[in-house]
């Protein structure tokens, strides 16, 4: 089905007025797709009982958004929420779970451990800073642990997402993520950006020193390319 | 329609099938164009009965879920979430549709198929209203218990086509468990078919006039009753009978590497599954479209000839449908020796024994309302 | 000297071929990193006979975040936070373990109150953590609904402590030296109601789940541990008391004002699945009473002996303090080398780190689902086994 | 005491310690586990301290006694360049995984043990990030 969807706006364009269909039935395929969004549960931590088990406790209750259909195989799964730290003995294998999605596929990180290592920022020597390093991620849902309320935010920021992006996608293109607990608009580059230049300017540390030139990023990289599994 | 009250003798019956296929094939000798029509008809119902249902299935299914664990279920797509199911399959339909590189790509391919297509071939005899079936098979009831085990080749195939240790864990404890139960199910129903005298599904309702064989059988009729809605909510996975898929155990049992379309196959045929079990209950024990009658109280059972057939056949089919939901969110998953004993030592047993006694009790007709 | 390092590949041999066309052939089997049994993130390597477990090898480490060597670098107040991410079910008495051992290290004597709401706290969440054990395990049993109603009940509690803590899971509360905030007026009041109301929910949980029969099926003679056997496998907590060893801390060595509390230590007779599920469904009833009894006679005082933000100087030398959490004995050992504030060493004895390895000896035999009953009896939270 | 020969108490402990020489570690902890008086059968915790200055590591075994309730904390030091000690896994079969710990994240080496392997990390990590000269790329220090 999704060959020929990505196939649909060659044939169609011929046409006048082809655009008109295209973003009609656009306008109901994105709505199929973010009104059913079946979480792939990738707790790790204690983001998992907040993220994944409370919201969709009677309380908080995710069924609401159609969300309550937690599938455990990633073939049925349309978007991964990645609750917890994420460290180096699992990030290759979070990886492949991501890998055997299928499109479309979203990922959503909650946590300020998914999202940056979080309090396992420094001193920690198998974190991952940043599932963004691993899987390309749509949301980031901020708070250690966040409240099941930003989960939602995160869930309906998503929603938004879908409906304004096109469901034609080239594969590998990525949109620039959005916080969700932040106005829109922002993305993360900002954030880095702004909190890097703060840090530069009042010299207090040499960022780019202290990480020892973003080595992390590239020791991930090592790391994944000689542990993830390939058939 | 003529009133119930009328009735003198089961030969006079008011009642008059006239399936989709009787009058396809009366036109086929008339009229080629019109025979063409009814088939169209037939198989856009078909299409549309399965998708319909299958799509309000899943939706109650989730509401009645909702509404027993505390919370609400779907809310958010259209009021009260009607179109949440939509929105699912809809989702379901355009996603990816991935077939794993080791996998045996044609089983692969076939097994949803083959799970659907049982399913849809059972939705084919069961008369929904007195004159609305698709075909009336005078081995009816026959036909019901052998394709119903085709659905297990579908699991089986899924299971063993996928290539995951987990799937075929789980296609194994299907097949055994469906092959087993499916020996109980079969014993309930000769039960009803020992008092009927018919193997027809629509002659077994009209058997039926003058009393449910569930109570006009004196006791066996209840026991097979019970029996038939244990082995055949065994029969269609579900809780607490859903270890081929058991979640906590086997990740997503048979169906873990299937995804998009195929995959909403399965769900939509275990769904289906639920209907056809419960329309099966309905038609052989709670008297399918005959309306609720009390012996030769005529007040009482005119005014209930006046529901429509085909209300007071859905009402019981949903009754059944939601019994066996609450089943579902009520117990914990049986062991796969458990269920096992269950079967062989228990059910099994009983079934017998029932039977015997349904035999005895059909040669001397020892039932209530005999008939005038 | 005979010291032979070993990998994962020589645990996990090739399945040999059957030795008669009769035998049938083993095979592995992972369960985990990522499965609804894992509770998180725990990788259980299986050697299964088509439904019978034969062997279970247990691959923790998916979320080891290496805590301790963290520790080298902190202050007593920080590491806190870090306790808190641990056995995030039980985070008050996690907390309260650091901050006893750094107290009773540094000569700290905290007073009455401040005993007392750490006691209550900690009932309160040994009692939450026991409700959504209850929830999990019926989700593990198959039965979903349970799931709901237990995390209905944990989110009362839960409102408790979002009221006077201002966090839901991670509460960095038990501070050493004190609390991080005083309890607010309503307090007494509102843990009174919640006692009352939980009570008869109680009640209602054996109705809905323990009285089952399929449930009793599934837990009865499950996974016996003897308490020779229990004992030897480290494991404490619930696990151990169901195997008949009444080893509770709060009895054996009264710590927090449980030496005036009145309540009972609950053993179990078997030590079964079953047993543990009682243990826990009892001792949620004890929980209670100990709330009942001390929530109101809460003593006058301030919140905090030490002042904020002073610098606590751990004496040299090691340091031991235990706590009972909801899963069992956690213990933390601090080595001091009087330099600085940040310990030279700092090491967790996490009770689901012990308790995890009577898995390997409960499971071979039975099916995969008792596996699933047995591994649900233990209450593992995985990242307080891999730290 | 006179359990092990050359043993002695271990100081600044909060609990009571003995410190026994490696060599008797072997012959000791049947005897504690078994000793009527004694009867320490819970191994609540082992773990390991790398005293780098010292050039040893210093081993702790808390113990304790369900029969009579009474603690002990028994430590032991081996040369940091050869870090060998029988294991007791024999003895509290719990030792078995807390003793894999003490290898995975400190390196010491436990003669006997039927299965030394990594417990946390990966089998293929280099170093044992607990010990106090273990270096990492990866780590970042805090900011000052």
């Amino acid at each position: 089905m999704a060959l020929v969807l990505d196939r649909l706006p060659g044939i169609v364009d011929r046409f006048p007025g082809g655009s008109i269909l295209v973003t009609s039935i656009d306008a109901v395929i994105n709505w199929s797709r973010s009104n059913s969004l079946w979480p792939l549960a990738f707790g790790t931590k204690c983001c998992a009982i907040e993220m994944l088990m409370a919201t969709g406790a009677p309380h908080q209750d995710m069924s609401r958004f159609g969300a309550e259909v937690a599938r455990q195989s990633p073939r049925q799964a349309d978007f991964m929420c990645i609750a917890g730290a994420i460290v180096k003995k699992m990030a290759p294998r979070m990886r492949m779970l991501y890998e055997q999605m299928a499109e479309p596929r979203y990922v959503m990180a909650t946590g300020s451990c998914a999202i940056s290592g979080g309090p396992f920022m420094y001193n920690s020597y198998t974190i991952v800073r940043g599932v963004d390093e691993v899987v390309p991620v749509d949301v980031y849902v901020p708070g250690c642990p966040p409240r099941p309320e930003a989960f939602f935010y995160g869930l309906m920021t998503l929603q938004k997402m879908i409906r304004q992006g096109t469901s034609i996608r080239e594969p590998g293109v990525r949109r620039k993520p959005v916080m969700a607990a932040l106005p829109q608009g922002i993305t993360m580059d900002d954030i880095q950006g702004e909190m890097r230049r703060l840090l530069e300017a009042d010299n207090v540390v040499n960022v780019a020193e202290e990480a020892g030139e973003k080595i992390w990023t590239e020791k991930i990289r090592i790391w994944m390319e000689k542990h993830l599994y390939k058939p | 329609m003529m009133n119930l009250a009328t009735i003198t003798s089961p030969m006079d019956h008011p009642y008059t099938t006239t399936t989709v296929s009787d009058r396809a094939a009366d036109a086929l000798c008339g009229n080629l164009l019109l025979s063409v029509l009814y088939m169209v008809i037939g198989l856009v119902a078909v299409a549309g009965l399965v998708a319909g249902l299958g799509v309000v299935l899943i939706y109650v299914e989730r509401k009645v879920a909702g509404h027993m664990q505390a919370r609400l279920g779907p809310m958010r797509v259209g009021p009260h979430g009607i179109f949440q199911t939509v929105a699912d399959t809809l989702k379901l339909m355009l996603k990816e549709d991935i077939i794993p590189a080791k996998a045996d790509k044609p089983m692969h391919l076939v097994a949803p198929m083959l799970a659907m297509a049982a399913t849809i071939l059972m939705l084919a005899v069961i008369p929904y209203s007195n004159n609305l079936q698709i075909v009336d098979l005078n081995i009816g009831v026959l036909y019901v218990t052998a394709v119903s085990g085709l659905g297990v080749m579908g699991i089986l195939l899924g299971g063993w086509s996928s290539y995951n240790k987990w799937s075929l864990i789980g296609a194994m404890r299907a097949a055994a468990q469906i092959i087993s139960y499916e020996v109980s199910a079969t014993l309930a129903l000769l039960a009803v078919v020992l008092f009927a005298g018919t193997l027809s599904l629509a002659g077994i309702v009209e058997s039926q006039a003058a009393g449910w064989w569930i109570w006009r059988a004196p006791v066996v009729g209840v026991v097979a009753f019970l029996i038939y809605i244990t082995a055949s909510t065994a029969e269609i996975n579900r809780t607490p009978f859903d270890i081929p898929e058991g979640e906590s155990e086997l990740t997503a049992g048979f169906h873990t590497e299937y995804s998009g379309l195929r995959f909403s196959f399965f769900f939509l045929a275990e769904f289906i599954n639920m209907f056809v079990v419960s329309a099966l209950a309905a038609t052989l024990f709670l008297g399918g479209w005959m309306p609720l009658r009390i012996g030769q109280f005529e007040p009482f059972n005119s005014i209930m000839g006046l529901v429509p057939p085909s209300i007071w056949f859905l009402a019981k089919a949903s009754l059944v449908t939601f019994a066996i939901m609450w089943f579902r969110w009520t117990f914990p998953r049986l062991r796969v020796d458990q269920l096992m004993r269950l079967e062989w030592k228990i059910l099994l047993p009983i079934g017998f024994v029932n039977l015997a006694l349904a035999a005895v009790a059909a040669l001397f007709g020892l039932y209530f309302f005999s008939g005038p | 000297m005979s010291v032979s390092l070993r990998t994962l590949n020589d645990v996990v041999r090739p399945p040999t071929t059957a030795a008669s066309a009769l035998a049938t052939q083993e095979y592995f089997v992972n369960m985990g990193p990522q499965h609804p049994i894992a509770h998180g993130s725990l990788r259980l390597v299986l050697r299964l006979d088509g439904e019978t477990v034969k062997e279970v090898i247990p691959v923790p480490g998916f979320v080891h975040r290496g805590i301790e060597k963290m520790c080298e670098h902190l202050g007593p107040r920080q590491i806190v936070h870090l306790t808190d991410r641990m056995d995030y079910l039980s985070a008050l008495m996690n907390n309260w373990a650091l901050a006893m051992t750094v107290e009773r290290a540094a000569g700290i004597a905290v007073n009455e109150r401040i005993e007392t709401i750490r006691t209550l706290m900690a009932e309160l969440q040994r009692l939450q953590s026991h409700v959504l054990w209850w929830g999990v395990l019926g989700m593990d049993l198959g039965a979903f609904t349970p799931f709901l109603y237990g995390f209905r009940e944990r989110e009362v509690i839960g409102e408790i402590f979002e009221e006077t803590i201002g966090a839901r899971l991670t509460m960095n509360y038990i501070q050493p030296g004190g609390l991080m905030y005083d309890i607010h007026p309503g307090f007494a009041r509102k843990v009174k109601d919640v006692a009352r109301y939980i009570r008869p929910i109680i009640d209602e949980y054996d109705t809905l789940l323990s009285g089952n029969v399929i449930l009793q099926e599934r837990l009865r003679n499950i996974g016996i541990l003897s308490p020779e056997k229990a004992v030897a496998l480290g494991c404490t907590g619930p696990v151990v008391r169901a195997s008949g060893v009444p080893y509770d801390l709060r009895k054996v060595e009264p710590y927090g004002v449980y030496g005036k509390a009145e309540f009972d230590v609950v053993v179990g007779t078997v030590g079964d699945c079953w047993d543990r599920y009682c243990v826990r469904m009892e001792e949620m009833r004890q929980s209670l009473r100990i709330i009942e009894q001390l929530i109101d006679n809460i003593p006058e005082g301030p919140h905090m002996v030490v002042k904020y933000g002073a610098r606590i100087r751990i004496p040299e030398g090691i340091h031991y303090g235990q706590v009972e959490t909801a899963r069992g004995v956690f213990g933390v050992t601090i080595v001091s080398d009087g330099k600085g504030e940040a310990p030279y060493r700092m090491h967790f004895r996490s009770p689901s780190f012990n308790n995890l390895w009577a898995v390997t000896a409960l499971a071979p035999g039975w099916r995969i689902a008792d596996l699933i009953a047995i591994q649900s009896s233990l209450d593992l939270v995985i990242p307080d086994i891999d730290r | 005491m006179a359990l092990a020969p050359g043993s002695s108490k271990r100081d600044k402990v909060n609990r009571p310690a003995v410190s026994v020489p490696v060599e008797a570690l072997a012959a000791l902890a049947p005897k504690l586990r078994d000793d009527p008086a004694l009867r320490f059968d819970l191994l609540l915790d082992h773990t390991a301290i790398d005293w780098i200055a010292d050039g040893r590591f210093e081993l702790i075994y808390h113990l304790y006694s369900t029969v009579h309730g009474h603690h002990l904390t028994l430590t032991t030091s081996v040369s940091r360049e050869n870090p060998v000690v029988p294991t007791v896994g024999a003895v509290w079969p719990i030792a078995h995984w807390q003793e894999r710990e003490a290898f995975d994240l400190m390196g010491v080496l436990y003669d006997g043990h039927a299965d030394l392997r990594r417990l946390f990390l990966e089998d293929d990590w280099e170093g044992h990030p607990l010990r106090k000269d273990y270096k990492d790329d990866s780590m970042l220090g805090l900011p000052k």
